[in-house]
């Protein structure tokens, strides 16, 4: 889960980390109240989770409450990128000395975690480390260690910070660590970090990914995905324990295990077609998940022709077919369905489907064939 | 022979007396698996279907000898069982439990690693291990399997079973079937793998199976070039990523990869190993180089 | 530094390990003040670090103020082997169905965490240790894995805590572990750790022993220090920064490393003398502190002779020499002292005590011809 | 040869612009010592005494090509020295830092002996180690040793003065003087010295001089009767143990030995080691057995 820029701060604060005094607001009015209680200058940020947000208008400072309504007036409901700003966050405006980079992550690779900082910040930390990479100083961390002074200092000498900066970046990186931690997080990122004019190092953006598979252990969690707006669609999909992602295409996709779902993917496009949607139904299905799976994929009016392709591990093909067969009688589907099944009960769900009278249920015996019929079907092919 | 698991296997299932556990736990064992314990605290004394159950993992192993373990516990201890059976001596765990914080299985794989006893860690989240005909644990079909010289390793679970599939189906067994799982600390990686894959005499070529995200294809790939002698023939699915399921920026810095599956497929193939468009081109490159 | 039982338990609530509610008197009236608000039946219980109190009469209970008023006034000002009670710990008594045992300490020799549990509780652990080793469970633990939930469950298991215990058992454990970590312990140590009627598990009795070392990240360290008397002379030994340890002989010894000291204690004992002290001036140790050290030696009036042992390697003979010269002119000590140089500038200080015209001042070439002199003098042989 | 240092040392202090530091620093170079750095962070760039100082090991390390590092800082920043010093690859470290939190220590051994990558940790709170003639990291006096065979391990700092003193007013070298320190968790036990004295071709013999708590003289005892071949010689100090210098009860449970000088002479004799009963006694057998 990727947090807001607000929310993100919100939990670096708990760590003591260094952050701007900020107020979230939702309206332009509340945007001028929160600049009084500030006082001073302030910067309203938009709230949205993607980057160039300052190049497409949505950071602006104001001097006056008065302006601060304006330019939240300005912001909110702008559209970037396709998000839409539904907050702003509106901080006390301080002076920049200089900008930084720091980061903590998971490392995938080496199995342990990595922190990252430059003295090149507020840039984009991909494009340094292509026209750069010297530029970006690298320490792992193991995770039954934890950090230590020292990976603080060989961050901070190694990216060649400035001398009057150096204490303050010193002290602040083991709080950003123990946040990481703290927060089961698998990436915070401040970018930039920055020095200010009375030496004082501040996050002044803040990216915070959560695991959710901790959820568990952080009662946070809940509400800090409150904030989040997922398309109906896919809310309607999780709502249901299906892993469900919109793509544009027409060939509606359904299929259990991640893997095997993207090789499904895969296959229809290299037949020609365009999926609708990567949907996986997990391990262990019943009929009323399959079921609801086509219920949500043929939700989307655009979707020409749907492929089943299950693999019974722990997933039951009697069970699948029953759940497809189900759909056929609730939801009235008009879209014709290739089905291929192979694994666990594999021949009794097929005979369920070759007894279950229905032109618009097509039987496939292999994968590729199964991917070739559909794509053949929603290109307007016949049954 | 094969790897991590085969006759001399000795099965303790940690929550054998679970829904999940007792179901694949006795299908493992009706497969020919020796599954000799069950783990449930609290619970010594009982058994299941005649499987005795033990308090303590290392009880487990002080009575039945068991060498592997088989992890079916609920999420939040998942961690600790592995840690458990770490401690208790076992050789092979085989963690199918998901949903593990990440940062518990960054402790417990960095623990089990480093304390140099050789044992191995399978998953977490993974479909586990099967050397057909010899021993299956986790919950591979063992029905679409047959005893063979291609060892298979994987990240996914559902599409090594297309691939184990199209195998068989071509007359073509498999020494063992591995499912690293597709976590974000997995206990083995590929490399992990395929190190124990060139060092089986029973195992003459390798079929690798992965997918979009983080770099332990390309990794792999410069393994195989290096330091293996068997010929490895790859897929990589993912070619049409959703989104949501790239890497993010600062996961790409880390590695210098771009995580897609074009960057991986150009790296195997740098490295000489030949890529299958889809499962079923897998197969017959398999079946082509063994002529 | 040993706590006190009170100080102890005060430090496990902080971890929220079960200890049972109590007041700490040093009063009669304070005692009954304290039972009177903790209502019921109550326990005092002498406040001294030596193992007997209870056969020695320093715990009673009692069912009313009053009467807590008169057995606190019994205990109080009690010896109990040589220890004074001072203060007495008044707590709720509560009914007892079982006793175990469970501490965590360093391992020195395995250089981890050691955990230990037994259902035999109550009693002498060495005891249990030597007459049925098999009831201790035993379980280390890694320093940079730290505890784990099966940790707990290997010790309540494997001491074959009953059934209705267990689940108080594994609930406390990680806790007093979370106690011997946060405090810097070098153990903890609850004996008996005690089932109630209600089946809850508390810790009755706690021993805790901190590392000295790491005060500077404990500010209660300080505090908790500051209710432990300590022998005069031992008290104005280190304040002066001096290790000494008084002990019953006639020979006063003063050396520099431990390990040198306790050879010189084992060298004189074997020439048939009998150590005073045990007295370490540490490394680098400067002419003020050699002249301190003979006061506090001598400040013990049953010092015979005294033996200056010192192989200088930091420390400098001509400032040791220094310092003896000094303490005979400042103290006008009329004990014999022997004195062995070697090690660093050992000439020039052995050069400075010849040119220094004092008869009771003896030069000695070996540690051994020390040794046997000193004990030679202190046995009334002529200097 | 010698071991742990030697020729090839290349030292950086850690602490190299302290007093202390600076004293002993120096010192150890005008005995020979190969003194190539120093860190202290901040001061990259100035230099003692003409040896250059830096902000990092790593930095220190990439630029001069050290190899050993001695630590002099102060005692709540001394784990963090020795973990920044196995960090960037130190392949001995030499603590003299005394006062060094028990846990603090307990957490940095076990990361440095699970790495894997055979860093040494000598200390903390010990006088260091010096090869005769070669090279002296620490605060052992140069100039009461001599080159020879016999090498010394201690808990003690200055009770191996006496008997190097001792052995060379006899005319018997050192290969090596090791002062392992008295601290709860040393980076190294004497097990671990010995075995590199087995090893070392220019050690005939080794003087071990112990003293009273724990049992590492116990399993030193053990380790040289069942894995040394070459002559062993001791001595405890604390056989008139004073009080508050006993080991604790439950310290006591955990060898099952009593900790007391009596037991360690006794576990040493059945081993078949000579001990001496006073340090010119330990000198005395050393001497007899040179024949």
């Amino acid at each position: 889960m990727d947090l807001f820029e607000y929310q993100g701060k919100e939990q670096l604060r708990k760590f003591e980390v260094p952050v701007p005094e900020g107020r979230v607001a939702t309206t332009a009015d509340e945007a001028a109240e929160a600049a009084r209680g500030l006082g001073g200058r302030v910067v309203v940020k938009a709230q949205v989770q993607v980057g160039g947000r300052g190049k497409a208008g949505g950071i602006k400072l104001a001097s006056s409450p008065d302006e601060a309504k304006d330019v939240a007036g300005q912001i909110l409901g702008m559209d970037i990128k396709g998000h839409t700003v539904k907050r702003v966050l509106v901080e006390r405006a301080g002076d920049i000395v200089s900008e930084y980079y720091v980061a903590f992550l998971l490392d995938r690779s080496e199995r342990n975690y990595l922190g990252m900082m430059s003295a090149k910040g507020g840039v984009d930390i991909e494009e340094v480390a292509e026209t750069d990479p010297d530029a970006i100083a690298r320490v792992h961390i193991d995770p039954l260690l934890g950090i230590s002074d020292f990976h603080a200092r060989k961050l901070v000498f190694g990216a060649g910070i400035e001398p009057r900066a150096r204490k303050g970046a010193i002290a602040m990186i083991p709080k950003l660590y123990n946040a990481f931690v703290g927060l089961d997080a698998s990436l915070v990122e401040v970018n930039p970090l920055i020095l200010t004019g009375d030496d004082r190092v501040v996050a002044l953006d803040a990216k915070v990914t959560l695991d959710e598979s901790a959820e568990y252990r952080h009662p946070t969690f809940a509400e800090l995905k409150s904030a989040h707006e997922v398309p109906e669609q896919e809310r309607l999909a999780k709502e249901k324990g299906l892993n469900f992602i919109k793509l544009d295409g027409d060939v509606g996709i359904i299929g259990n295990g991640a893997g095997l779902v993207m090789s499904t993917l895969d296959v229809v496009k290299a037949a020609g077609g365009e999926p609708a949607n990567f949907l996986d139904v997990g391990g262990g299905a019943g009929a009323e998940l399959l079921s609801n799976a086509l219920e949500v994929i043929t939700s989307d009016k655009g979707v020409k022709a749907v492929l089943v392709n299950i693999f019974g591990g722990i997933t039951r093909c009697d069970l699948v077919a029953e759940g497809i067969i189900d759909a056929f009688d609730r939801l009235n589907m008009q879209v014709p369905v290739v089905v291929r099944l192979d694994g666990t009960n594999a021949e009794q769900g097929r005979k369920m489907l070759q007894e279950a009278p229905n032109e618009r249920l097509i039987p496939a015996e292999t994968m590729l064939g199964a991917a070739e019929k559909a794509v053949e079907l929603a290109h307007g092919g016949g049954a | 022979m094969s790897i991590l698991i085969g006759t001399d296997t000795k099965l303790v299932v940690q929550g054998l007396t679970g829904r999940e556990g007792s179901f694949h736990g006795k299908r493992n064992r009706d497969y020919g698996t020796d599954l000799v314990a069950g783990v449930t605290p609290g619970k010594s004394g009982e058994d299941v279907d005649g499987v005795p159950i033990f308090d303590t993992v290392a009880e487990a192993v002080a009575e039945t000898g068991a060498n592997t373990s088989m992890v079916f516990v609920p999420p939040r201890f998942g961690a600790d069982a592995i840690l458990e059976s770490a401690d208790a001596g076992i050789e092979v765990i085989i963690a199918i439990t998901e949903n593990i914080p990440a940062m518990d299985m960054a402790r417990t794989v960095n623990y089990i690693r480093t304390r140099g006893n050789g044992t191995s860690l399978i998953g977490p989240n993974c479909p586990g291990v099967i050397s057909p005909g010899k021993a299956n644990v986790g919950i591979i079909p063992g029905e679409i399997c047959e005893p063979g010289p291609v060892g298979l390793v994987s990240r996914s679970g559902t599409l090594t079973y297309q691939i184990v599939h199209e195998l068989t189906q071509r007359g073509i067994g498999q020494s063992t079937c591995v499912g690293i799982g597709g976590d974000p600390i997995p206990g083995s990686n590929f490399i992990d793998i395929l190190e124990k894959f060139e060092a089986d005499p029973d195992t003459d070529m390798v079929a690798l199976v992965g997918e979009i995200g983080g770099d332990a294809e390309e990794r792999a790939a410069e393994f195989v070039k290096e330091k293996m002698t068997k010929p490895v023939v790859a897929y990589i699915a993912g070619v049409t990523a959703p989104p949501g399921k790239r890497m993010g920026h600062a996961g790409a810095i880390i590695s210098g990869s771009k995580g897609t599956a074009e960057a991986k497929m150009e790296a195997l193939g740098a490295a000489g190993i030949r890529v299958g468009r889809n499962p079923t081109e897998v197969a017959e490159i398999v079946q082509e180089l063994r002529g």
